[in-house]
Formats: structure tokens, C-alpha cells, sequence
């Protein structure tokens, strides 16, 4: 074994700064059988990540359900697949770039972005719909504006010069983000079955290919930076902490990976986005079972002087690896020349096992495949229920505290709160319609798409509740499965599976790692409940700050399917006359609510409990009435209660349209505000309203008239009160752009 | 006094700068043949009251490093001239 | 289906809007969509060419600065000159004008950001084959998409677009009025779409062709592809 | 030889600009107040190969003329040094 060129010595302190512990290079060196060189060492450090190797997660994860009939492809490739029929699959994922757009907003977003359409190209989808799930700090703070702002712009830039839609996500102020904001991107992309490619190396002699972009010191993060400094004292004042993204080169691409796999050239491709040469070339080889060599040297650099350690570890973007049978290069070499993207080959797929690395002739990396993937440690720990949840859970609010204070005028507040109002200024700024199939698009519960040589439509959704999963992380969780699901049954769609990414603090604080492991029960709970598996995600450690962590925050992307796009809910589609029928009983639970948080200030109390069974034969209910032909539209019941359900009901009506609620006097605040699960407001033709209420009661859900549809522009709350829809609305569509629509003077 | 100022601000070197390779390679199709490590930076213009160079200059540096640039991913630099002058 | 008429939908390296114009026009019963490659020389064998929308070369430097020195550009222009309808949407009126095919230019929005939304747009001019569908003065809708869609020429060229009457889409409300809320770009005198002198080259920034389905909306943008046709016919 | 040539692209006077009218207010509300007339242009930097000073300077020009500049908006300039040079 021969080392690097000028290599520093592998000493105690370079493994520490690596991040790997004294244990961990002890089984480094079993597993090579002797001592890793520099170069080696920085390989672990990034194998052995918890972002690449999942360290802390892995056995977690495997707790989720991931199968089912219609799964094509769980977790483990790039990307999920479902079944959706008619010959068709849909693969999806999502993916955080929560530590990139703290400390570049733009460019942070954009290139997660990028990074989450490649996971689904690669698999030979076709991108066909982007989400987002965004979490920030309260936007009084100039700072959160600018992130704010830069985030959605990065987003969009990016999205729309590629060309797929964003057609849906949700975005949620609080200050626990404020410190570490949360950008998770999900995306969409729709292939024929027998078109679905899974990332493996093939057979050895196949060539290995670097497709697209030339590979520079981007992101060659922490300690691997002090390293490759003593490697290339020059580099360091160039070598970038943030990536700028290339949505153009982007393009090219996905268009030149789809020919090539259309066209069976490829033996396999992988992404090499964020974790580079090293994961994408053991991971390819790893589900090969196979071994792979790399020449360092024909790797297209950007820069002089690059060091091995430096090419390896770059997270340079828009580069894929592709495997190709030799017989197959002109092939591979004529598409990707007409799609102008350079194409080198830089190894060959070998049958020893072994990833080996060549720079100049001499062998630099020589380590068992298998040690950077199936080998890497796994840490499993028991931690007690920290405190805090006890405080979160004895509060109970202060005697009286709702005295003289107006239903209507908590409403009003709750629709101006940058949480719960409008983001029109937000999806404006993204095309949500380019590939004309977006049937209803951002600001409906869920998104609708048709499909091209389908009748059939695709349902979209993104939900998470840190509030819930900071008071109650298993409810938490699990109540962010069974929000996506209803989101998805008021579009009149069936939930097929889900994509979830799951942030969290450090999880070496035994707090952190709790409320970890109890999402994950959640997540596993409400998963096999609704009948959805989790074919793909994204785990997101170490998002603290000063302020200490963020709160729990798994988010859940979730695909629906509807049979027939002529039976979607559009969300418009009822008008005066219309009957309101409650759908799952009265609301009660105010507890860790958004009533509490932007009404009351508080973050505290349980999250709602959990009544999976109610959620599943409810999000049925609706689906039959809707197949029955009895609802106009519909709305599901969450953040801010009925009240906030209502008037999004009604602002998605024509102008002149009111409504009308009546709700138990002596309860008001519970039934308006309360976000009890499993429920629905749908409204139904006057002349149905006993065919819905009979086919509801012959299903034993519990069901109420709840008002109607009037013609006079007014909401109204009976025995309550009332507010011209005008003025609810200008709170609603205002607050948003009064934060965003003025000068600011800061970053 | 008044001062003319002209801004510059470019990306780090080594940063990807995707317009500027764009760029590059369409001025090679077009024949220009001989162009090499193009990039494509900001020039900021405007005019700045203030009491003397001095004063002017340090405003300057200021704002660049506030707002004009991103000193994250961007490199600076920048010009005064008494008005009239350049 | 060959004696249908064939009409070249263009691709250039970031056009994204190629795959929803080839299905407007395949909608149009007597026509047949004929991918036309930017590196191509030859396109004898189309009768009317759609420039797409999208972000052509990532609209680095100036959004279709770079496209319009593609090789099939120089046929365009050719086809355009011999009298040949050309219609271009978002990007690809950006590219016209940059190929001079058009007068003015595109500039970044006034609001400087991207802007998507349905938009209510008067049909000024019903002359051009493109619009002979609508009644003069008819207010339709078509989405807009676009960061770069600001018109802006000297004021001699906007006396002269207007006298012509080859101002044939503009920005307004749903009642047909022109208000600063109904432009979204801070184009100058709301101009969305302009014909050429010889009114057979077509540019707007608005996308009749995220107009054909409504399911999406809207299917006013059909006329501009139909007269697109029947002008090649 | 080779040059370093610097091209500066801005918008035609009176056209308006709003990236910059935006800086411009940004700057003012961060307290300098003493900016007028703020344009943001573009910084296009590069080397370029050829036979001769004068040979170079027109490739320069013809460059700006075609593809860097849009004469219905912009206007440019441009600057050549000797390599090393500045
Ligand atoms: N929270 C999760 N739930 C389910 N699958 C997950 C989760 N986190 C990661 N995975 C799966 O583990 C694999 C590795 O994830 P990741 O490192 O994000 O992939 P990549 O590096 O390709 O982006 C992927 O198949 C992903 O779907
Ligand atoms: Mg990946």
C-alpha cells in the first residue's frame, strides 16, 4: 500500500478531527487488516457519517414498515417506487439541505433541490412534480426574512429553469427554527415499470463513467478541511463551503440520464451529489456485490493541484457515476455528446470486492466494499423519557384565560399568523404549471396532477408538526402520517405510500435520541395502520443552534392515487345553497395547538391523541361519498380547528360566497379551534344532505349538519358572532406579503 | 463632496460560476476560440454624498460587506472618484 | 395523418415547455408536431415553427442571448423572412427579439422575481392569422411564467408598434381594464404580445399553451394554435 | 499574447433598473443615505488569446457587439491588459 503524494501522518489527532472515535478506528484497522493511509481515513470519515452511513438511525429505520403489494422499490436505492397501475410507477423521496441554506439561503436550496431530482432520475423517472417543507423562525427577526426569502427563491430558480413543477409544500414559522432552518424538497417523477433502474455496478469489466459536471473543492466539510489543507496549503482560501448550483447543467443531465437508460446503454447510475465519488462508487459496487477501481487522475478536475483526498471527498454537483459494458461507449459517449456534457471514463468495475483507489499509477485506497457500507457501526442506546415532556404535559392553562376574548378576533389572528396564512407570495414565485398536468395546484389540501397516457390522477402532499412532536413525538409523528392521509382523501385520493425526512437535534444528547426512536414509532404505528409504507426518506441530525435544538420535526411526503381525474374534490367547487356536514366529531383538544401557540403564546400541553383506527375509516368515508357523487368539496380538519378549515373552505369559493356555522354555544373554543384528528368539513348539494348523512351513519362515522354555504360574502359563526369574508380574508392573503413586500436592510 | 463609486463583486475563485462556462463555451461556438477562465461578476454604480474620502471609503466597505456582496460565497472590490473626475 | 401539417416545435439545450407545445398543437385536428433539434439546417419539411418556452442556455448572461446563435436560428430567421409563421411563447419571444426577428427586448420583471399566475390579457389585434380565432378586444386568460418579461423598446419603435396595431395581447384585469395590479412584469404599455410588420411572426411572454384544458384552467390559448396552423395550411 | 479583458455591461441611462432601485432602498433603510442613482451591470472577466493588441481589442469589440451586450438595452465597455499587467 503505497500513500497519497505528500500525505500528513494518520495520527491520533487527525482521527479525532476526522469525527471517528478511538473504537471506531480500532475496527477501521480489523477491517483492513492494518492501518488506513490519510487518504483512507478521510473515506471512513464520510462513509462512517451519520449522513451517509446512518450510524445512529439505520436500526431505527428498519423498525418502518417498507413493504407492501404495490411497493416496487423500498428503501436502499435512490428513490421509492410504487405501483400506480396502468403499467405505471411512481418514485419519489425527500431529502433535507437544512445546514447548506443556513449558511447560503440561495444556493443551500437550490442545490437540495437539484440533489433530490437526481435521486429520482437516476432511477429512470421522469421528474414531474416537486414539494417543499419549510420551517423558520418567527419573520419579526430581519435574519429569518432573509433566509426566508433567499430559501423560496433558490427553490424556485432552481425548479423552474429545470422545468418541473412545484406544486405543493407547507411552510411554518416558530422559534425553535430560528437558529437552524429546516429546507426538505421531495420530488415526484413517473416512469413505466420496466423502465425502473436500480443503482448497481453490474458485472466486473463494465467501464465506470463521470457524466456531467468537473469535479472542484465544493463542500469538503469540518475536519477534512484542516486535513487537506496540510495537503494543499494553496487550496484553502478556494475551497468552498457552499455550492452553487447548475440548473441548466441540471437539465442536460436529467435528459441525457433518461436517454441513456431509455436506450439500455447503462449498466447502472448513481447520483454523486452529496456524498461524491466515494458513496456513489462503493454504494454501486456494495449492491453489485462487486469490487470497483477509480484512476483519481481521469477524473475532469476545475481546479489545479487537486489532491486525491480532495477529488474523493468533493461534493461537487450535477456528476453522475454511470457503469456501461465496454461493447456500449460509443453509445454512452454520442448521447452524452449531444446533450454537450462531458463524459470520462475513471475505472472499471472489478470481481475482488475491493474499492481501490489509483493516482498516478500507485494505488492509494484498497478497503473491502464492504467496509464502507454493510460494515458501517450501528448504535443502538436505551434513554430514559426526558423531563421536559413532564412540564410540556402538567401545564394546563391559567384559570380564566379566555375571558372577554372574541372567537372571531382569535380567528382573525390566526389567519394573519405567517404559519396558517396564505403563501401565495411563496408558490407565485414557482412554476406550478409548466408540464401542464398541475389539476390543482399549491394552496388546495393537496396537490392533484393528471398523468400523461392515464386517466388516473396523482395526489401530493407534504405535512409535519414539530409543535406535536416536541410535546409528543410518537403522537407527533404518527399524526403527520395521518394529516398527509387526509390532506389526500379531501382531494378524493387514495394514500399509496410515504417519503419522510426526519429532523432532528444531535442525537448524542439522550433527549434528542428519545424523541428520535419515539417518532420512529409513530411513524411505524400510523405507517402500517393507513395501510402506507415508507419507501424512501431522508434522517437529518444535528440541527441546533445557540438556541439548542430544533424541535423534533419528521415531515411525511405522502402519494395518493385517483382512480378516475374526473372524480377528483376540487376545492371551489361548492357555491351558495351548498349543506357543511362535520365529518369525525366535535374538536375539543386545544393542546400544543396553533389556537395556543399564536393565540395563547404558548408551546405546551399533549399533542391530540391518536385514533388511527378513526383516521383510516373516516379518510374511507370520504372517499365513498365522494365516489357516490355526494361532495362538492371538501376540506380536513387541522391546524387551527374548524375555524381556520372553514374559511380556507370559503376562500377558495367565488367572492360573493359566505358561510354559515353552527357550533355547541357552552364550547365554543374547543369545537372552533380544537385540531382533534380524523376529521373533515365537506359540503354537500342541499338535495344530497340526507343520502350523505344516511351513508355516513350506515358506516357508523360520527357526522353533524354544521351549517351552509350562503350568498352574502360573510362569515358567520351563529349565537357567535361574525366578519365580512373581505376582512378575514385580508388578514389571510395580507400577512405574508406585509412581512415580505418591503425594503430590508439586512442578511 | 460627492464621489462616484463603482462596485465590483465576483465569486470566490474556485466557486462554480455555471454563467460564466455557459458563456465561455458559447463565445467558442461563436469562433472566439482564444477566451479562457471567463466569469461573470456585478458592476455597481452609484454617486455618495458624504463629508471626505475618508468617511466615503469606510461607508463603502461597509456596505459591501452589509448588502452588496455576499461575503459567503462572493469576493469585493471597489472605486472612488471625486465627481467629475474618471 | 402525413397530410396533416407538420409544424417544427424547437429545442434548445434548457427549453422545458417543448413536450406541452407539442401536445397543443398535436390538439389542433389538422396539424403534426415535428421535433426540430437547435444543431439542425434543415427544415424544409415544416410548415410553421413554435419557438417554447423555458430557460434556453439557463438564460445566462440575457434570457435567449445565447440560444438565437444556435445553428437552427438561421433557418428560423430564413423561414421567417419568406413569410412563414413563427410563433414564439415566453422564452421563445425572448429569443425573437434577441434574433431581431422582433423589435424591443425582455427585461427582468419590475417586481424582480419570477411570477407565475393566471393573467386576464386583451386581444388587441385580430389581423394577425394567430388571433383571427377571437373578436377584437376579447379578454382571455393564459398563465404567465416568467422572472425576464418586462417589454421595453425606444419610444419611436412603441409609437410605431401601436399605429400598426401589432400590439396583439395586453395585460388587464378581468374586465378588460388596464390597471397597474393587472401587469405583472412593468412591461410598457402593457404589452404582452407583438406581431412583426409582416404579421407572420408572433411573440408573448404568456403561455396559450398552458391554456388548452380546463381542467388547467382555461382553454383560450386553442385559437392562437389553430390560427397557427391554418396560417401554414 | 494573451490579455486579461474586463467588459462592463450596464443598462441604457433611463432605462429602468429594478434590482438596483431595490439596493438603493435597502441601502436607506440601513442608514446610508447619501446614495443616488445606484445601477447594477454586469463584471465579465477573462483571458483571451491572439496575435496582436489590435487584433484582440476588435475581437473584443465584435464579442460585446454580438453577444454580451443587447444595443436595444445596454450599453458596454471594455478594458485590456497585458497579462500581468493590470
Ligand atoms: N427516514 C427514512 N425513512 C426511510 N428510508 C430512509 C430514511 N432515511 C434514509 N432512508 C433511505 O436510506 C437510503 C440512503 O438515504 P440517503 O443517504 O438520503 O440517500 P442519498 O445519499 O442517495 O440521498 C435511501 O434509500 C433512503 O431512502
Ligand atoms: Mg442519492
Amino acid at each position: 500500500m503505497t500513500t497519497a503524494i505528500h500525505e500528513p501522518p494518520v495520527t491520533t489527532e487527525a482521527v479525532q478531527a476526522h469525527g471517528l472515535t478511538a473504537g471506531e478506528y480500532a475496527r477501521i484497522c480489523e477491517l483492513l487488516g492494518r492501518e488506513p493511509n490519510f487518504t483512507e481515513l478521510g473515506v471512513f470519515s464520510l462513509m462512517w457519517s451519520e449522513h451517509c452511513g446512518y450510524k445512529y438511525s439505520r436500526a431505527w429505520l428498519a423498525e418502518l414498515p417498507t413493504s407492501g403489494p404495490h411497493v416496487l422499490q423500498g428503501p436502499g436505492e435512490n428513490a421509492g417506487a410504487v405501483d400506480i397501475g396502468d403499467g405505471l410507477a411512481v418514485v419519489f423521496k425527500m431529502e433535507s439541505h437544512n445546514h447548506p441554506s443556513a449558511i447560503e439561503p440561495y444556493q443551500g436550496a437550490a442545490t437540495g433541490v437539484g440533489g433530490i431530482l437526481r435521486d429520482v432520475f437516476t432511477m429512470g423517472a421522469r421528474p414531474v412534480a416537486l414539494l417543499d417543507s419549510l420551517r423558520f423562525g418567527e419573520p419579526d427577526d430581519p435574519h429569518v426574512r432573509y433566509l426566508f426569502r433567499h430559501v423560496v427563491r433558490g427553490i424556485g430558480d432552481y425548479g423552474n429553469c429545470v422545468g418541473v413543477p412545484t406544486v405543493g409544500g407547507e411552510i411554518v414559522f416558530d422559534d425553535a427554527y430560528r437558529g437552524n432552518p429546516l429546507v426538505n424538497a421531495m420530488c415526484v417523477g413517473v416512469l413505466r415499470h420496466d423502465r425502473l433502474m436500480r443503482a448497481a455496478a453490474g458485472e466486473p469489466g463494465n467501464g465506470v463513467y463521470v457524466l456531467g459536471a468537473a469535479t472542484g473543492r465544493d463542500g469538503i466539510h469540518g475536519a477534512s478541511r484542516l486535513a487537506s489543507t496540510e495537503l494543499s496549503q494553496d487550496s484553502t482560501e478556494s475551497r468552498p463551503t457552499v455550492q452553487i448550483g447548475d440548473p441548466f447543467s441540471e437539465k442536460l443531465l436529467l435528459e441525457a440520464t433518461l436517454e441513456l437508460i431509455e436506450s439500455g446503454v447503462t449498466a447502472g447510475i448513481q447520483d454523486m451529489g452529496a456524498a461524491g465519488l466515494t458513496s456513489s462508487s462503493s454504494e454501486m459496487a456494495s449492491r453489485a456485490g462487486t469490487g470497483i477501481e477509480i484512476d483519481v487522475d481521469r477524473v475532469p478536475r476545475r481546479e489545479p493541484g487537486m489532491t486525491a483526498y480532495e477529488v474523493l471527498l468533493s461534493e461537487s454537483q450535477e456528476r453522475m457515476l454511470v457503469v456501461a459494458g465496454e461493447a456500449r461507449e460509443p453509445e454512452l459517449m454520442a448521447i452524452a455528446a449531444k446533450w454537450d456534457l462531458p463524459c470520462t471514463r475513471v475505472g472499471t468495475v472489478t470481481a475482488d470486492g475491493v474499492w481501490r483507489v489509483l493516482e498516478g499509477g500507485a494505488e492509494v485506497c484498497a478497503i473491502p466494499v464492504a467496509a464502507l457500507t454493510e460494515e458501517v457501526p450501528r448504535y443502538v442506546r436505551e434513554v430514559e423519557r426526558p423531563e421536559y415532556v413532564d412540564a410540556l404535559h402538567a401545564w394546563s392553562p391559567p384559570g380564566g384565560w379566555l375571558d372577554g376574548l372574541d372567537p372571531l378576533a382569535a380567528l382573525e389572528t390566526l389567519l394573519g399568523s405567517p404559519s396558517i396564512a396564505s403563501k401565495r407570495w411563496v408558490w407565485e414565485q414557482y412554476d406550478h404549471q409548466v408540464r401542464t398536468s398541475t389539476v390543482t395546484g399549491p394552496g388546495a389540501d393537496a396537490a392533484v396532477l393528471s398523468l400523461r397516457g392515464s386517466n388516473r390522477g396523482l395526489a401530493l402532499t407534504v405535512d409535519g408538526n414539530g409543535r406535536y412532536a416536541y410535546c409528543d413525538p410518537r403522537r407527533g409523528a404518527a399524526l403527520a402520517v395521518a394529516e398527509a392521509a387526509r390532506n389526500l382523501a379531501a382531494v378524493g385520493a387514495r394514500p399509496l405510500a410515504v417519503t419522510d425526512c426526519l429532523n432532528f437535534g444531535n442525537p448524542e444528547k439522550d433527549a434528542v435520541y428519545w424523541q428520535f426512536t419515539e417518532a420512529i414509532r409513530g411513524l411505524a404505528d400510523a405507517c402500517r395502520a393507513l395501510g402506507t409504507p415508507v419507501v424512501s426518506g431522508n434522517v437529518s441530525f444535528y440541527n441546533e443552534s445557540r438556541n439548542g435544538a430544533i424541535h423534533p420535526t419528521p415531515t411525511v411526503g405522502m402519494v395518493g392515487v385517483i382512480d378516475d381525474l374526473e372524480r377528483r374534490i376540487p376545492p371551489d367547487r361548492a357555491a351558495p345553497g351548498d349543506r357543511l356536514l362535520l365529518i369525525g366529531g366535535e374538536g375539543t383538544h386545544l393542546g400544543a395547538s396553533s389556537f395556543l401557540k399564536e393565540v395563547g403564546g404558548e408551546c405546551a400541553g399533549r399533542a391530540p391523541a391518536v385514533d388511527l383506527e378513526a383516521e383510516r375509516a373516516h379518510g374511507d368515508a370520504v372517499r365513498t361519498l365522494n365516489e357516490a357523487g355526494l361532495i362538492r368539496t371538501a376540506r380536513d380538519v387541522s391546524d387551527g380547528g374548524l375555524a381556520v378549515a372553514a374559511a380556507e373552505l370559503l376562500f377558495a369559493l367565488d367572492p360573493e360566497a359566505g358561510i354559515e356555522l353552527e357550533i355547541p354555544p357552552d364550547e365554543v373554543w374547543g369545537a372552533f379551534f380544537g385540531e382533534d384528528g380524523a376529521r373533515f368539513v365537506v359540503a354537500v348539494a342541499a338535495p344530497d344532505e340526507r343520502a350523505a348523512r344516511d351513508l355516513l351513519a350506515a358506516r357508523g362515522v360520527p357526522a353533524r349538519p354544521l351549517g351552509r354555504i350562503a350568498a352574502d360574502g360573510v362569515y358567520r359563526l351563529l349565537k357567535v358572532g361574525e366578519r365580512s369574508r373581505a376582512a378575514l380574508a385580508e388578514h389571510y392573503f395580507g400577512a405574508i406579503p406585509r412581512l415580505m413586500d418591503r425594503v430590508e436592510s439586512s442578511r | 463632496m460627492t464621489a462616484r463609486v463603482e462596485v465590483f463583486v465576483r465569486l470566490k475563485p474556485g466557486m462554480l460560476d455555471p454563467q460564466g462556462a455557459t458563456l465561455e463555451h458559447a463565445l467558442e461556438a461563436l469562433g472566439y476560440s482564444g477566451v479562457r477562465g471567463l466569469r461573470v461578476g456585478k458592476w455597481i454604480t452609484f454617486d455618495l454624498e458624504g463629508d471626505d474620502s475618508a468617511a466615503l471609503e469606510s461607508q463603502v466597505e461597509e456596505m459591501c460587506r452589509r448588502l452588496l456582496a455576499n461575503p459567503v460565497i462572493e469576493r469585493y472590490e471597489y472605486r472612488l472618484a471625486r465627481d467629475g473626475a474618471e | 395523418m402525413s397530410d396533416r401539417v407538420p409544424v417544427g416545435v424547437v429545442r434548445f439545450p434548457g427549453t422545458n415547455c417543448d413536450q406541452d407545445v407539442w401536445d397543443a398543437v398535436s390538439s389542433v385536428a389538422p396539424a403534426r408536431p415535428v421535433w426540430l433539434w437547435h444543431k439542425e439546417r434543415d427544415i424544409r419539411h415544416v410548415r410553421a415553427i413554435v419557438l417554447a418556452g423555458g430557460f434556453s442556455y439557463g438564460d445566462y448572461l440575457r434570457a435567449g442571448a445565447i440560444a438565437r446563435f444556435s445553428p437552427i436560428m438561421e433557418e428560423v430567421v430564413r423561414f421567417a423572412r419568406a413569410g412563414g409563421p413563427v410563433l414564439g411563447v415566453c422564452n421563445g419571444f425572448q429569443i425573437l427579439t434577441e434574433a431581431g426577428l422582433l423589435p424591443g427586448a425582455l427585461t427582468r420583471n419590475d417586481r424582480t422575481t419570477f411570477v407565475c399566475r393566471p393573467q386576464w390579457l386583451k386581444v388587441e389585434a385580430t389581423d394577425p392569422p394567430f388571433t383571427r380565432a377571437y373578436t377584437p378586444g376579447e379578454v382571455v386568460r393564459f398563465p404567465v411564467a416568467h422572472a425576464e418579461g418586462r417589454y421595453v423598446a425606444p419610444p419611436d419603435v412603441l409609437d410605431r408598434l401601436e399605429a400598426e396595431g401589432r400590439v396583439v395581447f395586453r395585460y388587464v384585469d378581468a374586465n378588460g381594464e388596464r390597471t397597474p395590479e393587472s401587469n405583472p412584469n412593468g412591461s410598457l404599455h402593457d404589452i404582452a404580445g407583438i406581431v412583426n410588420e409582416a404579421r407572420n411572426v408572433l411573440g408573448l411572454m404568456p403561455h396559450p399553451d398552458r391554456a388548452m384544458d380546463l381542467r388547467l384552467g382555461s382553454e383560450d390559448g386553442r385559437g392562437v394554435f389553430r390560427g397557427l396552423v391554418e396560417a401554414a395550411a
